[in-house]
């Protein structure tokens, strides 16, 4: 049958000749190959002394954002944990009591918030879905662990550190 | 190695013509005794040894290098009798699954 | 033969079995930073500055690993298999000339063991030797893969030790003794016996990577088709002793290979520089050039480990016995051809 | 002069024990050291060539066959039935009837000199080699030829038959 694209080329493969059959020179080429890689720059990077700089949109470990006086924008009204495909995200919330204010921003703040990092697949739907701009996905790689237990992050390891500090 | 060789040079040509026959009559028990071809190839070349050993003891005995290229012409053919006889042991074992030398007092099949 | 020359060679042989101890562990250190550089990458460099204490720390984990003796294995044979190998591989440097001789306060001092004048002849014995280690232990193990192993390492020695004495034989052609010390002597200044004997030479390092088990012939051991080849069975130091003599093998043909074609210790100039240094520093000289041989055929095992693939078995055999052992002979032949009508 | 009894009876008692040994790997294991008291025996009577060559061939190239071939058979331990024992029996006694003959007819001779090294080159691979390629050049060609025929009859010998696809090993 007659190819459509008219793209194919006949390969003929001519018997190699003595030069060729004694494969010596192509053991030289191939030697000055791995030569010539002997003294090229590696390639590889010293991972956890020196880190590759992330992309712009690159989607790492998640933390719960402040806003400009110190308080937790997270009001855990919950669509963060309903848009999550993974169903990662699990949260409790509780009411500002008097003398909170300078540390939840409204009313209603997440007592409890934890993202099981085994489950999160780093879609960035929480992030989109938050109305309060209290979550994103702008972190470092999560770290290994030994424990499934130990995956399950909790405010202590998502929240932002206090600003004034 | 000169020095090692002149020291030891003081034992009686019958204590080497002894030791090859010992090593000669422990081959002949082991053709005798085994059933397994390679066992059997291997105390014959035993006997074989026991008497480049004793070639070497008269050539130096005598002073006569032709002992010792005897040893060495004992050797070639040790060597071209081994390439053959492994090579009928290793036939005779594809056609009876077995190197015991009693499955072939017929030889015929 | 007096005491102090007694002390002199025990001294001498310490110090050879120290340092090819030493080569070898450092032989791993530069097989996987010399990998590295070719695969584009850093290597080991935690252990110490650029991992210089790398070998310490892999020969430490091999003593703190368990001990493992399988239940059916032969337990006798299974621990000599590998003492055995490393033995052999040690002692072939009895024979091999590292300098010329050393005079330090009126007292000759030769760098070479002992000059036996069947030199050749007993590196060959002891290379054919080797195979032992292999087969010992690889029977002994009990295991397939380990048997397989050890069949191919002994029909590829057998098979190349034919071509290796062949190739050896055109160069005894031309140098007319069979003492290493005498052939490294004869290689004075330039007139090194590869110049001479290429295509023997060549024949003699294809031989040399296939004794030693070096990567395009690395079929004993090939952990893509037989697990871990003859050392499947092993753990602890037990395999670090069968990993070493394998290093200690290539320190050692390195340096044969060094002696007989590439001129061992002399290099050109070597008159004027031994006149003008004494005869205490002159002959050190020639040793560290010596060694800077060795470790250029060192360094090319590895080249070549990064860069050819593994044969396969049939083409070894092939390679062996259709293709090295005619040419051999053909390179007996032409060299006898030379020898009768031009010299 | 002690050492040579030593040697001696180390390869007495280890050719007893290739004999006697169940497994014919151990046995030819024993052979090894067998063939290296042999060397041992050569270098004492300064026969340097002679001891190399009895190591590379015999130990390097000979045993390794032996090895590779029982190896390439895998015999399992059971494989080799005994002898009855009275068949054992006899063949001791044949053999130690010979080894006894042998001795009785030695000790009848009486003391001989010992053997003293005259030539101490003797044994050194330029002499060897002299009388090797003048008196023995014939015998030396020769033996180059049984080599010859030797490797193409084992060839031919252990190629399998192509008509007989199912042969198996």
């Amino acid at each position: 049958m007659e190819s459509l694209s008219n793209k194919k080329k006949q390969l003929v493969i001519k018997p190699p000749n003595f030069w060729e059959r004694a494969y010596l020179p192509a053991i030289v080429h191939g030697l000055s190959i791995t030569m010539s890689h002997f003294f090229k720059k590696p390639v590889t990077i010293q991972y956890p002394d020196e880190k590759r700089e992330f992309s712009e949109n690159y989607r790492g470990l998640h933390s719960l954002k402040r806003d400009e006086n110190g308080a937790e924008r997270c009001t855990a009204c919950g669509l963060c944990a309903l848009s999550c495909p993974a169903e990662a995200i699990t949260m409790i919330a509780a009411e500002r009591q008097k003398g909170e204010e300078h540390l939840y921003r409204e009313e209603k703040y997440a007592a409890v918030y934890e993202i099981n990092m085994l489950r999160c697949i780093f879609c960035g739907l929480c992030e989109e879905a938050c109305p309060k701009e209290a979550i994103y996905l702008d972190g470092d790689i999560v770290q290994s662990d030994y424990l499934r237990k130990d995956f399950i992050y909790g405010k202590d390891k998502l929240v932002e550190p206090p600003l004034n500090q | 190695m000169e020095s090692l060789t002149h020291t030891i040079q003081a034992v009686p040509l019958n204590h080497y013509i002894l030791l090859s026959a010992i090593i000669f009559s422990i081959g002949v028990m082991g053709v005798l005794l085994r059933r397994n071809a390679i066992v059997i190839f291997m105390s014959v070349e035993l006997m074989l040894n026991s008497a480049n050993l004793l070639l070497t003891a008269f050539s130096v005995y005598r002073g006569d290098a032709a002992g010792q290229v005897f040893v060495f012409f004992i050797m070639a053919l040790a060597a071209a009798e081994v390439a053959v006889g492994l090579a009928i042991i290793v036939m005779i074992y594809r056609n009876t699954n077995s190197i015991d030398i009693n499955v072939l007092n017929r030889l015929k099949w | 033969m007096e005491l102090a020359d007694i002390a002199i060679k025990f001294g001498l042989i310490i110090i050879i079995f120290l340092i090819s101890l030493v080569v070898a562990m450092y032989s791993t250190y530069a097989e996987r930073k010399i990998a590295a550089f070719f695969q584009d990458r850093v290597g080991p460099n935690r252990a110490g500055p650029f991992g210089i204490l790398q070998p310490l720390a892999d020969g430490a984990k091999m003593f703190m690993k368990e001990e493992i003796i399988p239940t059916n294995a032969t337990p006798f044979l299974f621990i000599v298999g590998p003492s055995l190998a490393i033995l052999t591989a040690c002692i072939g440097s009895a024979v091999i000339p590292w300098g010329q001789n050393l005079v330090v306060g009126g007292r000759t001092i030769p760098l070479q063991v002992t000059d036996i004048n069947v030199g050749i002849l007993y590196i060959f014995g002891v290379v054919s030797l080797g195979v032992y280690g292999v087969m010992i232990g690889g029977w002994a193990s009990n295991n397939k893969y380990s048997l397989l192993g050890a069949i191919r390492a002994a029909s590829q020695n057998i098979s190349y030790e034919i071509s290796m004495g062949l190739s050896i034989i055109a160069l005894l052609m031309v140098t007319g003794t069979l003492s290493l010390g005498e052939i490294a002597q004869q290689q004075h200044g330039w007139h090194w016996n590869v110049l001479y004997q290429p295509v023997g030479f060549l024949l003699f390092m294809i031989c040399a990577f296939a004794e030693t088990n070096r990567t395009p012939f690395d079929l004993p051991e090939c952990e893509t088709e037989l697990v871990g080849g003859y050392h499947t069975e092993y753990s602890s130091m037990k395999l670090g002793f069968y990993l070493f003599a394998e290093y200690i093998n290539m320190f050692i043909s390195s340096a044969v290979m060094a002696t007989l074609y590439w001129g061992g210790y002399n290099y050109p100039g070597m008159d004027w520089v031994t006149a003008h240094t004494g005869p205490a520093i002159g002959p050190l000289i020639g040793t560290a050039v010596f060694f800077a041989k060795i470790f250029l055929f060192i360094f090319f095992f590895m080249w070549v480990r990064w860069t050819i693939p593994r044969f396969r078995y049939d083409q070894l055999m092939d390679l062996g016995w259709k293709i090295l052992i005619p040419l051999a002979i053909a390179n007996i032949v032409v060299t006898g051809i030379v020898i009768t009508f031009f010299s | 002069m002690s050492t040579f009894y030593f040697i001696a009876f180390l390869s007495i008692f280890f050719s007893i024990l290739v004999i006697s040994a169940k497994n014919p790997v151990h046995s030819i294991l024993y052979l090894i050291l067998t063939f290296f008291t042999f060397t041992i025996q050569y270098i004492l009577m300064n026969a340097q060539f002679l001891a190399i060559v009895n190591f590379i061939v015999y130990m390097g190239a000979i045993l390794v066959l032996f090895l590779y071939t029982l190896m390439l058979i895998n015999l399992n331990k059971e494989s080799e039935p005994v002898k009855p024992f009275m068949v054992k029996i006899a063949a001791v006694f044949g053999g130690g009837i010979l080894a006894v003959a042998l001795i009785s007819s030695l000790k009848s001779l009486g003391v001989s000199d010992p053997v003293v090294l005259k030539n101490p080159e003797l044994g050194l691979v330029k002499n060897l080699g002299k009388v090797l390629f003048n008196e023995f050049l014939l015998p030396f060609e020769v033996s180059s030829v049984l080599l010859l025929s030797a490797m193409v009859g084992a060839v031919l010998l252990a190629t399998k038959d192509p008509k007989e696809p199912k042969a198996t090993i």
